[in-house]
């Protein structure tokens, strides 16, 4: 990523945040309508911890099918930052909920499956540091990850819709269910935090990439003999 | 029939450090080859490779019918394993071992016909025991009887005579010589005992 | 809590574990190159 | 001598295997149904006088015991193969998905008769207001099913990893969640008067669309996972 994409990015997502507090009015139907501009920086960290998921579970097969180590490095590089916007989802979540609904916690569904957003996520971090061979350790979370996906699937999409819910379900692509002007702010901060997403990712690949450089110089330096001569 | 193995530059590292590097043989039926090296050098590695345990992380090991390839299925099919680490059911007896192992790979054998090839290898009278009762010997002789009820074209023994006496030594042979009429051996070992089973086909370094 | 507090906190939130995350990897990266160079040197 | 292959004699094979190192052994058997037991027994002594308590705590308690008791075993079909050092002979005889459908097919039986012995212990330790009889058993029924069918395939990559014990339950849960929420919620529906089968359809027909897309996957997986 170029250094003029990432002044570009902080100064979008500067903008935007001062457009959400200044240029959008607030929104009427909450009970503090003021604090329905949190909602503006909370729903695209939601989405982007699933896209975070999503993409998770795609490297995840794609090193299945190649058996490719850096399928595996980003499959892993996706769960950390699903992990992050997981959290700050949950908690700007909370925030909200406090305001809303009284209370930063009410078990709703969609807070339910962000908590096992995060477990998934804690239990595959917890199964690679229990594996010590890294293409078993590459292998098992990969399976990991796609038998996991289904549950999530579940959890996001079915199950907020058989049990009631506090969220609305579909006011983001509706055309009459949200102001115009959240719409766009919202979509406007999601555009920059995927900026900063693919920075992250990048960033993040780097440091793998220089770890792997560095292991594999210890080893070359250990054994240049060739192994298993013929008679 | 002939069967034919090959080895196409196969490597395996495990985390990051390089066990084999760019192996290449062939052996075609019938004969006999063994593997050397010492303890450590990646001959039980290799062997599991061959036998499609493992898979290796550059290069490929082919089967061959009548040089036609096999797939994953037919190779099962094909292969037969006796390892140290690869063990019985303790808490069944011979014979249930014998009968698993037989409907698993496919063979509709007859409880007579199991106790006919256990007495092949002496263990009819121990039939009904468990196999945790059984000394190494015995153990290793129903090991073998498991590995070839399926009458596989291939066969495959790590260090098959480690902990095994005369008797032991003189029954494998036995079975190496007989295999190799028709079919393909490949023994790896370090035991000087041993060599002669085959011709020597991979020597590893440690 | 103060309403005001709840919805301006939230953005510094968010900014705080995005850049926060971007400083932790920078040094990370920092540091894995310098061992590079360093290792290469000798 | 004949001789003949597929996936459904193999697994047959594995199954009457597992079956009969059951019986000699009872490992799997005797841990899911100790702990089952123990927990009722608990749960009992917790909330007495149970007549007080209200249906839906026992619903979802009935279930949280089920869980944790299939927790304590159903790692073991493959645990025990790894650590025995038989899982290579099976590797050997028998295709990944001759393994896994026989072994999947063991848990599932596992989990029958676990549901078999502990719901009824439990219905009357702790006085279960079942009103629903038909659908209580066709949700036990299904719930214990789509539990085995979740958690099989955890179980064969807890067998490979290190710390098994405490693995399976951290690994299993979020897997297992979808079908023990839905389990939770169709069991209320069996134990009020005024719900009944039109309020847990929509929990049947989750079970089962839940078996239908996490035995494919597993079956997708699981040659990745058997296989070194």
């Amino acid at each position: 990523m170029s250094t003029t994409t990432k002044v570009l990015t902080g100064v979008w997502i500067a903008a935007v945040t001062v457009a959400a507090f200044t240029w959008l009015p607030p929104a009427q139907g909450f009970r503090n309508p003021e604090s329905a501009r949190i909602v503006v920086f909370h729903v695209p960290c939601a989405v982007l911890t699933f896209i975070a998921f999503m993409a998770n579970a795609l490297y995840s097969w794609k090193y299945l099918r190649s058996r490719n180590p850096l399928a595996d490095a980003k499959a892993n590089i996706s769960a950390e930052l699903g992990m992050l916007f997981a959290v700050l989802a949950t908690v700007t979540g909370s925030l909200f909920a406090m305001e809303q609904w009284g209370s930063p916690w009410n078990w709703d569904p969609r807070e339910t499956s962000i908590v096992m957003l995060m477990l998934v996520y804690a239990a595959y971090f917890v199964l690679r540091g229990s594996v010590e061979e890294k293409s078993k350790r590459a292998r098992l979370s990969a399976a990991y990850a796609l038998l996991a996906f289904p549950a999530m699937v579940f959890l996001i999409w079915i199950f907020p819709r058989i049990v009631e819910s506090l969220h609305p379900t579909n006011t983001l692509f509706s055309r009459t269910g949200l102001d115009p002007a959240y719409r766009v702010t919202l979509w406007g901060f999601f555009a920059g935090l995927v900026s900063v997403y693919v920075w992250m990712f990048r960033l993040r690949l780097r440091v793998e990439l220089a770890e792997a450089r560095l292991r594999e110089r210890r080893h070359s330096e250990l054994e240049m003999e060739p192994i298993g001569a013929q008679p | 029939m002939t069967w034919q193995i090959e080895l196409r530059r196969v490597g395996k590292v495990f985390n990051d450090r390089p066990v084999l590097r760019g192996i290449s043989a062939s052996v075609c039926s019938p004969g006999a080859w063994t593997i050397l090296g010492p303890n450590g050098s990646g001959k039980s590695t290799l062997l599991r490779i061959i036998a499609g345990l493992l898979t290796p992380t550059d290069g490929e090991v082919l089967y061959l019918r009548n040089g036609e390839r096999l797939n994953a299925q037919q190779r099962r099919q094909a292969v037969g394993m006796v390892a140290p680490d690869i063990a019985l059911y303790r808490p069944l007896t011979a014979l249930e071992n014998l009968r698993f192992l037989a409907r698993a790979r496919g063979m509709h054998l007859r409880d007579p016909q199991l106790l006919e090839l256990l007495e092949q290898v002496q263990l009819r009278q121990r039939a009904h025991d468990p196999v945790a009762t059984f000394s190494t010997g015995m153990v290793q002789r129903l090991k073998l009887l498991t590995a070839l009820v399926h009458r596989p074209p291939v066969l495959l023994l790590d260090e098959p005579g480690s902990n095994l006496d005369e008797a032991g030594m003189e029954f494998i042979r036995l079975i190496v010589r007989e295999q190799a009429k028709h079919g393909i051996v490949i023994v790896a070992t370090n035991d000087t005992r041993e060599m002669d089973y085959g011709e020597p086909l991979i020597r590893l370094g440690a | 809590m103060n309403p005001l507090v709840a919805y301006m906190i939230t953005p510094l939130l968010v900014w705080a574990g995005i850049f926060g995350y971007l400083l932790w990897l920078d040094m990370r990266l920092k540091m894995l190159e310098k061992r590079l160079d360093e290792e290469a040197r000798q | 001598m004949s001789r003949s292959s597929g996936w459904a004699r193999e697994a047959q094979a594995v199954f009457a295997k597992d079956c009969l190192l059951e019986l000699r052994t009872r490992v799997a058997l005797g841990a899911v149904v100790l702990f089952a037991v123990t927990s009722v027994v608990a749960a009992g002594f917790a909330l007495a006088p149970p007549s007080g308590v209200a249906g839906d705590v026992k619903a979802a308690l009935l279930w949280v015991v089920i869980f944790f008791a299939a927790v304590a075993g159903l790692s073991r079909v493959f645990v025990v193969e790894e650590e025995t050092r038989t899982a290579d002979a099976l590797r050997l005889a028998v295709s990944p998905v001759g393994v896994f459908v026989g072994k999947l097919a063991f848990n599932t039986v596992l989990m029958w008769v676990l549901c078999a012995l502990t719901v009824p212990l439990y219905l009357v330790l702790l006085e279960a207001p079942v009103v629903h009889w038909g659908l209580f058993v066709v949700v036990t029924f299904l719930g214990s099913t789509a539990l085995a069918c979740a958690t099989t395939a955890v179980a064969a990559i807890v067998a490979k990893a290190s710390m098994r014990g405490a693995l399976f339950g951290v690994l299993s849960f979020p897997v297992a969640l979808p079908p023990l929420l839905v389990a939770i919620h169709g069991t209320k529906a069996a134990w009020m008067a005024n719900a009944g089968w039109r309020a847990a359809i929509g929990d049947i027909q989750v079970l089962v669309g839940f078996m239908l897309v996490i035995v494919p996957a597993s079956l997708l997986v699981f040659e990745h996972i058997w296989s070194d």
